[in-house]
């Protein structure tokens, strides 16, 4: 059994923000039904530039729904600009920490992040397919830095 | 909180008479059975006695009987006893969808320079007959083909295996771990020559476990040193774990019945309440052919993990083949080695029920799992799909 | 009758504390602990806390902790570790006194094409240094010596062995089943890269032990299959076992200072003993360098298993190096290598104490015995040319 924190399993059990954001100003989504996990985080911003509110849609395990509701918290009150600098270990820290086995659990929050953030410059496309069931691309996220967020 | 324990596939409670029998065995009747003295001495009498339980439950003989520490070795045992008495032959024959103690035997083995042929197995997860036929070579040292799945619970035609792969003059080992107190095995009928099991999925304690061997087959120790169970399997006896095992083996045997119509029924009940109160589930394995408690089910569009962390909130114990592909952790290889879409494989839960399981329980599950899935998929990105279940409620 | 019991280094008792703890994960808390489920995972748990104590008790971390199905296992574990990390090496060093779990294991690589070289010793037991160092070789996988033998209860300079070897830059084992509890020991300061030891004799049940391996050292697993023990020992967890043999560790740790206090006293007392009442005795192994709860007494012109059994029938459990050699029981290869004569092998009783032995058990022994040897005597061919000793009672 994971050794899941307190603040994991109620992020998990009773998971904040939690559903779909319908005027979303940003979308940004990763993983896949193959893979095993996928989220979608929506985020509301405001015109100078503060995320007034975020939620998500994740399917997953429960180091994944709890990373992406907890990512939801953080980024609620901050600046774009702020929010570009949160990192998966952020994520990690605010649960109280994961079972590293489950540290990548956290990535995929990092990099829905990265992928609405782009979505709201207008780099990347809102939405993709993510019912793909043959090709697993993992949202992108190498061995490598697996490796490195295990580590770290 | 009350635990719900569904998960017997994993691993089972002591039953109150094996303890019964056990306890002696260590701090009264705590003689090594080799020594000379009468103290020892009885101990010996028991050992045979739970040895004589064994044969009776497997319709051997008492010599045939090897205990060990578990299926694991009994398995290990089985492979390199068949490998290491015909050196010449390099080739063994299993399938895709073994217990890793097979499995990574096998593999083991490759990296000594055998050949292995992993059957594969088709959508329900059943071997075709005529692909072993024709995987059987001059040099296979072995067939091994478990006799049923813990997984899905498939039960794998055997006896029709055995007796074919016997006629080509091969070895045939079964992993018989799940099918103990499931099924009447009589090795007078049986044609195998080697079959493993283990005590903790009996009612018996982990870390004993036993091997029939048979009389005409070929036979290496696996664990070298003395000269316990007959030279066969060296260290000092886990006196306590055999008398329990030898007790639980004859409780399992009385049982069959019993699991062939209470359990399955539970069973039954479960498989078709889920499927019917939940939409989008398949249910794994061949329902032609499993065992009497085992059911495996996916839930489209979760997560087999969410699903059991869920459950554990309510005190069900039941387990996941799942495992997202983005970690190294690794989805259960029975269902992708089965083709059951990725997208199932994640959101698989296993139910495994023992003879202690009651009615109630099943109930509990029923009551609330429908209300989980429909909370998971309320969170999915996937989820919409879906119709929503007439009577399910809502979280 | 109340059973005198001296055969502690065949096998123990279980600790009443050590029942205690194992007892729940049989009945209660019987989850795997491998399951994602609470219920499973709080076993995990009481795992972690055991390793905790095992490491404690051989002052190591936790993960050099492996828990195997006993001494038997560990000793193949490690032998096969060095020789299949290895593949390039092919020697062996080892002694003639070691136990079946290491001679047999050695015999068998012979026959796999492996050399060995197994070290004699003196009268005394005792190994030449000096011919352990010429032993090395370039290809040498492995020395594995005894920490103490369970015939004589001879301590080996494991410390110093282990030092020179390991300068050679060779693997190092020791079979440490007859020391833990009686010699303090310490995995950071004795250089040796793998250590077996069983649970069976410090009071904890038959069935489960442990391996030290230290975390430089190569490793292979031994048992092959699922991912226990970081994926070093496969196996379901024999969860009680392991729980009861974590705290017979630490109780172990503990009882040092009386093994070599109360203990050594009584053994003392009894070898005393004997060898004021009975004469033409014979102290098997190295009084210089013994464990303190052995004593090997030879007595000349009488046959063991004939005093065992006269000492049966008052209750009391011991046990011989002898067999006659015209079945095919052999007399101990240990005394044999010692080069004790054939009439003293034969005559060779081992008394082994435990924490639970009392004075007046030993008195019991002292009361008795020189008058079997009497008895024994009288009725032998040989036992003519004796004189009588001036208070042993006369059957
Ligand atoms: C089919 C099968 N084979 C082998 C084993 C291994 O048995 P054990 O855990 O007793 O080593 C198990 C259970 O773990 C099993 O389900
Ligand atoms: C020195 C020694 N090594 C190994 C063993 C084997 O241990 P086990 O019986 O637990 O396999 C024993 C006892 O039987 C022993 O005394
Ligand atoms: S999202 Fe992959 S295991 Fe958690
Ligand atoms: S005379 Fe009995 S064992 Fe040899």
């Amino acid at each position: 059994m994971w050794e899941y924190t307190d603040k994991v399993k109620e992020f998990f059990l009773n998971p904040k923000n939690a559903g779909e954001i319908s005027d979303a100003d940003a979308v940004g989504e990763v993983g896949s039904l193959a893979c095993g996990d996928a989220l979608k985080l929506f985020l509301k911003v405001d015109d100078s530039g503060v995320i007034q509110d975020a939620s998500f849609q994740t399917f997953g395990c429960a180091s994944a729904i709890a990373s992406s509701s907890v990512l939801t918290e953080l980024l609620k009150g901050k600046t774009v600009d702020e929010a570009s600098r949160i990192t998966n270990k952020d994520i990690a820290r605010e649960l109280g920490g994961l079972p590293k086995e489950k540290m990548h659990c956290s990535v995929m929050g990092q990099q829905a992040l990265e992928a609405a953030l782009k979505n709201l410059r207008g780099e990347e496309a809102a939405t993709r397919d993510l019912e793909g069931e043959v090709v697993c691309e993992c949202f992108g996220v190498t061995d490598e830095e697996i490796k490195r967020a295990i580590r770290d | 909180m009350k635990v719900t324990y569904l998960d017997n596939n994993a691993t089972t409670r002591v039953a109150p008479e094996v303890m019964e029998e056990m306890l002696p065995f260590m701090d009264t009747l705590y003689g090594n059975p080799s020594s000379m003295h009468t103290f020892g001495g009885q101990v010996q009498k028991h050992l045979a006695q739970a040895r004589e339980r064994a044969a009776q439950a497997l319709d051997c003989s008492p010599e045939e009987i090897i205990f060990t520490s578990g299926g694991t070795e009994g398995d290990n045992a089985a492979i390199f006893a068949a490998v290491n008495s015909q050196p010449d032959k390099r080739h063994l024959v299993t399938t895709r969808v073994e217990h890793p103690a097979v499995l990574n035997t096998c593999k083991y083995l490759e990296g000594r320079g055998y050949e292995v042929t992993y059957l594969p197995v088709d959508g329900y997860g059943r071997v075709n007959l005529d692909q072993l036929r024709e995987s059987l070579r001059p040099d296979t040292a072995l067939v091994s083909v478990m006799y049923a799945n813990n997984e899905t619970g498939n039960i794998y035609p055997v006896q029709a295996m055995a007796e074919m792969v016997k006629e080509r003059g091969v070895l045939f080992h079964t992993d018989a771990v799940q099918v103990i107190g499931k099924l009447d095995l009589s090795m007078q009928k049986l044609p195998v020559d080697y079959l493993a099991l283990s005590g903790h999925k009996i009612h018996a304690p982990k870390g004993v476990g036993a091997m029939f061997v048979r009389k005409k087959a070929p036979f290496r120790p696996f664990i070298l040193g003395g000269h316990q169970e007959n030279g066969r399997r060296a260290g000092t006896e886990n006196t306590a774990g055999i008398v329990g095992l030898g007790r639980a083996m004859q409780l399992a045997a009385m049982d069959i019945a019993e699991e062939n119509t209470r359990v399955a029924a539970l069973r039954d009940r479960l498989e078709q309440g889920l499927t019917r109160e939940v939409e989008q589930t398949r249910i794994n394995g061949d329902r032609e052919s499993r065992l009497p408690n085992t059911l495996n089910i996916s839930f489209k569009y979760v997560e087999g993990e969410a699903i059991l962390l869920m459950l554990d909130t309510l005190g069900v114990c039941a387990s996941s083949g799942s495992a997202c592909t983005s970690g190294n952790l690794e989805p259960s290889s029975v269902l992708r080695a089965m083709g059951v879409p990725f997208t199932h494989v994640h959101g698989s839960i296993r139910f495994s029920l023992s003879r202690y399981t009651t009615q109630e329980e099943v109930d509990l599950v029923l009551d609330h799992l429908p209300g989980i899935i429909n909370k998971l998929r309320d969170m999915s990105p996937f989820g919409q799909g879906r119709e929503p279940a007439a009577s399910a409620p809502r979280y």
